[in-house]
């Protein structure tokens, strides 16, 4: 065991309006002192810098998305493993003009993504799918950070696009814009993990009982939370003054279920997950790896043993 | 262009520079001067008395201090009817030596191929015709200041200023020189302030020649010696070994008497 | 220039020579880096070059490059019909230069990233959007430089071109701006480069195009030989440039032995 | 310079003046933007200052400043000692300058973003890539103008020093250097401006801190009054350091009148 | 230090520059000459002819494109045992006036007090002691020119290549200046190439002038006229006047055939 604080990378800044939260939270509440971990908080911008990180040493366990880690892995990072998924739903929404008021009013509008074969691409193409709308049929706009599409549709330069719930409640002046496909819908079209904490190799070899304190405490605050929602809305009043009261009132609610109370690792959803990434652009011609390639159980079950599978949570199948 | 014949006149003029210590140097000091239409005079004093600084004001380059410098009344107007030819010959370094002489005509409502035909024949004046299309970094001392000169005299002007015009030229160039600029003073008539440090060219070409010293004007000979001059011709008479001996005594006994100066009162060699 | 005048000017064959065997000691040290650093962040020279002829094959190397050239010289030419005028009129008149010179520097130092939010909603996602952004970065060092070459103009020039009668206008043309080259070429130099960057900045941050999409593209799926190929185009691209520069330097500045 | 010799120097008590009506100016026209463009993009200069008020109340800025500030100086001054040997061995030695120069352009024109995941494999998060980030912002523009002041030297100076026996390293110092002051000025102003910006993409791209992760932060939840604080800040970091440059100048170059 | 005696040897030596349009100018051609120890030799004539190129080939500054220079046998080494001024005087104008003198003595191993102190002491010989800490571009004409020779002769040199070095001078300050070369001449006896334009002062200083053209070297006229000389004492010799016409003629003559200049068959005036 190391006496170095164990290093968690984070892809914001402050602890954002969704449950990923949890691992801000965690440190400030203390859960993570009392799993006998010394957690320090790398705070990144983006996931190339998360995973770069993990890749030069600097961070331990870093949370990004999994098409990312995916892409890693399959050109030689190939000893990354994700462990647990505080977050592991993102929770998506489509956001749009007024004038756009059913999805069927986007052909022919403009549509701004990431890029082209983004995951954001892939998973808005999805939605639309099951709603019976042809992505193809609107005008793709590559914007970029999700931040961006945020801004250009509300300065008008954009019809729709997708965003974070979180981001979308930030929005200063949400007038004249509307969610036009709410994060539970979004979630029910395209039920795929989105993001996963991953470990190397090395640090599972040498520091396991920091990375199993890590998980555990994350259940644990994940569970109080999702046992009183109170809890989780005075903890980010007190993170984010800024913030208004109501607005954690209103969202509190909507997490009910999306709390990682048993880990967040389903082993059908991660198949899902990797077969649903490997059918879209970015992985076009390349061959899903097993499971067993990207994911290691072992530190998750260890603390589920311990503290229990709570039954009607998220599935710990196998 | 017809000649006009400008008369200029420095009244009451100081002229001060600053110094790095913050302390001021007196450049020229209550100087009143009064050059007539058409006159030759001559400037000459030690080094540093205030020469040049004399020329700038009446180009108008540098305004006094206190009193006024006038040109038939007005204050001086910089440009081509006022000719110019400044001690460290000034060219444009990135303007071929026919460019650099055509300079002095740009705003002057010549067309370009009659600016290059003046500017050509100027050139020719001083010799450097074959060295229209070079560059100032290849000609040599000589060259340069005659490039100078060409450019100063190209506009026909009404008015000389020469600060030392003839300095870097061989002694037979210089004669050539001289004889040409009394040609062109008899011919056009211009009024001219000529800095020399040769007593015998300004006894030469001047109808009058200031002697100054720190700054002020200290004398000012009326050069009665009749014309045309030359130097063989001048050294028989006389009254050119009294002019010559009175100048250079002047200007012997302000050298020895500066107390700033290294020969302050050492014995004539 | 130290030596003996004589010595200044190297032969145009000897330069190739030594930039070419320069080259090489690069492509060595690329490749042992790229055997050295783990987990293939580095690709091999090899690789590169192959996956630079796969992108060049399917025209999708030179698409993104006629596009990011044309945001780039738009953007760049803007900066230059700005800038110019400015660092002139800066440099000329003294009370308007010193005035304006610590909001010239406030901007320049605010990175260009945070303007992008007001951009996106003034200008949109588009072209005009990207063009300023370019501009944003290629303006100032050609004011900077072009304002310090002004201010350096020879005061007895200046003087002797008085002399003559010109007016300020000719005074500029004559005597100030032809002193003023080797400093507006130098800012011209540096305002290329960060122009060229910005070009990228811009295809991240407003709609992604270009070399910059490509870039992201190739950087998230972690393929590292394409990403330096891009990466090496736009260094291609700063070294045309770059030594198109020179020449009209060498041209602005033939008199000079 | 044009306007005659004795015009020069305007008083700094009229470039007070004219600097301060000049900000009344810019706030005004702040103000009116902030009022014409839509959905809060721009706050008022009142929320700004009262945001400001706020940040510095509980010491947030002053940390982020604090931060920062290590970040800017420490490359910048790296980025000083590399860029200013190397510019002027390029310039002393006309053949290897003539090698490197497009290596160092095409340098110059690769966006550092490119660089990061490299530079975070190589380097980490901390400090040490930060410093890099910044070093490869501030050292082209030094380099490039430093080399161009070189080569700029006066021949006839160089050649009289040579007459008077002194050796290459003491031509440069009383010869080649003095003369090439303004390009190095004019370089470090660029370099110092570019340095700053860099900062910010480090804090950006790396372990986000300092006001870089302020920026990235009020950006992404779009605090716009805080978010204009930062970049105010940071537009008052260059003008400082633009305008201490401005005194080394000034006190370098008083020889001329 | 005590002053050495070096022979001055010039080979066949050519040099010409490139020009803009590709061609080049013979500045020198086919020069032979041998300066003995301790000899003062003038070089004169027409501007442009490689007067100043002759001496920047002596002191090493450039070399020649045939032939050879020879300094007491071995090629010329630059340094401040050979004092050079310069006929634009090429002050460094970051450096103050004291410092400017000083430079010469900065790679030779005088302490930095030493090096003020004889600096000093050569300004005072120049006359610009009160001027020691201004900058050149406060200083006049002639100042500038007595710093850049107070800068030659600091390192009290054993050879001095002088290049019109009294020509920014009043005629007085010259002549003083004049007296203290030939006198520093006297008792340390350093080889001596002097370029300059008056006949008067080669024939007041030398031992021995050539006469250039094109180029070339034309003629070499032994002064036998005695010492210690004076203007007033030699202008009643005989010899002095011989001597005198036939460097005049000269000159005039080279000025005067030479088809590229603006006096081509001119008769004298
Ligand atoms: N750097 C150079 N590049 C090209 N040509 C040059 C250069 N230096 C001198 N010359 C040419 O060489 C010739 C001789 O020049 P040099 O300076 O030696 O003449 P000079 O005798 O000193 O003349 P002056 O008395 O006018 O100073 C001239 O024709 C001049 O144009
Ligand atoms: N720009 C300036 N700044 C400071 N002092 C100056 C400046 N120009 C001239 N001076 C000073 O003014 C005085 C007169 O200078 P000026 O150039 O008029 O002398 P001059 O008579 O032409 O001398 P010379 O014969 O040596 O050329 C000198 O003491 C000089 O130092
Ligand atoms: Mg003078
Ligand atoms: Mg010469």
């Amino acid at each position: 065991q190391s006496d170095e604080p164990f290093r968690l990378v984070v892809t914001h800044l402050e602890p954002p309006l969704v449950p990923s939260s949890v691992m801000d939270l965690a440190l400030t509440l203390g859960y993570f002192e009392r799993e006998g971990v010394d957690v320090e908080l790398v705070r990144v911008q983006q996931t190339p810098s998360a995973l770069a990180a993990l890749q030069s040493g600097d961070g331990d366990m870093a949370n990004i998305g999994v098409d990312a880690l995916l892409q890693a892995i399959a050109v030689g990072a190939d000893d990354l493993r994700a462990v647990t998924s505080p977050n592991k739903s993102l929770p998506f929404l489509i956001a749009a003009k007024d004038s756009v008021a059913a999805p069927s009013d986007l052909e022919g509008a403009v549509f701004a993504i990431g890029r082209i074969g983004s995951v954001d691409h892939s998973l808005s193409a999805e939605v639309f799918d099951t709603l019976g709308v042809d992505i193809d049929s609107m005008q793709l706009f590559s914007v970029g950070q999700p931040n961006v599409r945020a801004q250009a549709l509300a300065a008008g330069q954009v019809d729709a696009t997708t965003m974070s719930i979180g981001t979308w409640v930030s929005l200063p002046d949400r007038a004249g814009l509307h969610v036009l496909i709410d994060q539970d819908a979004y979630y029910a079209a395209a039920p795929v993990v989105s993001k996963v904490n991953a470990v190397p190799a090395s640090v599972l070899a040498e520091r396991p009982e920091d990375v199993e304190a890590v998980i555990r405490a994350l259940i644990r605050i994940s569970r109080d939370f999702a046992a009183d929602p109170q809890l989780w809305v005075d903890a980010m009043a007190e993170a984010l003054p800024h913030v208004d009261r109501q607005t954690l009132e209103t969202l509190a609610p909507s997490y009910a279920g999306s709390w990682s109370i048993n880990g967040g690792m389903s082993a059908a959803e991660l198949r899902e997950t990797t077969d649903w990434l490997y059918r879209t652009a970015d992985f076009a011609g390349m061959t899903a790896p097993s499971l067993d390639a990207w994911v290691d159980f072992g530190p998750l079950d260890a603390v589920l043993a311990e503290v229990g599978i709570v039954d009607g949570a998220d599935p710990a199948d196998r | 262009m017809t000649p006009t014949h400008p008369t200029i006149r420095f009244a009451g003029v100081s002229k001060a520079f600053r110094q790095r210590d913050g302390s001021s140097i007196q450049a020229v000091q209550a100087i009143d001067l009064d050059v007539p239409a058409r006159q030759f005079v001559a400037v000459v004093g030690p080094s540093g008395c205030g020469k040049s600084t004399l020329l700038r004001l009446a180009d108008g380059l540098i305004t006094p201090d206190m009193g006024t410098v006038t040109i038939d009344g007005a204050a001086p107007v910089p440009g081509p009817r006022i000719g110019f030819v400044f001690q460290n010959f000034r060219l444009l370094p990135w303007r071929s030596v026919l460019d650099n002489v055509g300079f002095a005509l740009e705003g002057s409502g010549y067309s370009p191929p009659d600016r290059r035909d003046r500017a050509m024949a100027q050139l020719r004046k001083v010799g450097l015709e074959a060295w229209a299309d070079q560059y100032p970094a290849q000609l040599s001392g000589g060259m340069k200041q005659r490039v100078a000169l060409a450019r100063a005299l190209v506009g026909d002007p009404d008015i000389l200023l020469m600060d030392e015009p003839f300095a870097s030229l061989d002694a037979q160039t210089r004669e050539l020189m001289q004889e040409d600029l009394l040609r062109l003073h008899a011919e056009r008539q211009p009024t001219v302030l000529f800095v020399t440090h040769s007593v015998d060219e300004a006894l030469l070409l001047a109808d009058r020649i200031i002697v100054m010293g720190r700054g002020a004007v200290l004398d000012d000979i009326e050069v009665d010696l009749p014309r045309p001059r030359s130097i063989e011709g001048l050294q028989g008479l006389p009254a050119y070994a009294t002019l010559r001996a009175r100048l250079w005594s002047q200007i012997r006994h302000l050298v020895l008497s500066d107390p700033a100066s290294a020969f302050f009162g050492r014995q004539p060699g | 220039m130290i030596g003996s005048r004589e010595e200044r000017v190297a032969s145009p064959w000897l330069v190739a020579v030594t930039r070419l065997g320069f080259l090489l000691l690069l492509l060595a040290l690329w490749w042992i880096a790229s055997q050295l650093v783990s987990r293939n962040v580095i690709p091999t020279p090899l690789a590169t070059a192959e996956a630079a002829a796969r992108l060049w094959a399917d025209g999708r190397l030179a698409a993104a490059v006629l596009t990011s050239l044309g945001t780039y010289l738009g953007g760049f030419a803007l900066a230059v019909l700005v800038a110019l005028p400015l660092g002139i009129v800066m440099g000329a008149f003294g009370l308007l230069g010193r005035t304006l010179e610590i909001y010239v520097y406030a901007l320049a130092a605010t990175p260009r990233v945070a303007f992008i939010p007001l951009i996106i909603v003034l200008l949109g996602l588009g072209i005009e959007a990207k063009l300023f952004v370019v501009f944003l970065g290629a303006v100032m060092p050609i004011v900077i430089n072009t304002y310090a070459g002004v201010r350096q103009a020879d005061v007895d020039l200046v003087e002797m071109a008085h002399s003559v009668g010109a007016g300020r206008a000719q005074i500029f043309r004559a005597v100030v701006l032809p002193g003023a080259v080797p400093y507006i070429l130098a800012g011209l130099r540096i305002g290329a480069t960060i122009g060229l960057i910005n070009t990228v900045v811009a295809e991240l941050y407003t709609a992604v195009t270009g070399l910059g999409g490509l870039l992201a593209l190739y950087g998230n799926s972690f393929r590292m030989a394409e990403y330096f190929v891009v990466v090496l185009t736009l260094a291609v691209i700063g070294v045309l440039v770059t030594e198109l520069l020179r020449l009209l330097e060498a041209h602005l500045t033939r008199w000079s032995t």
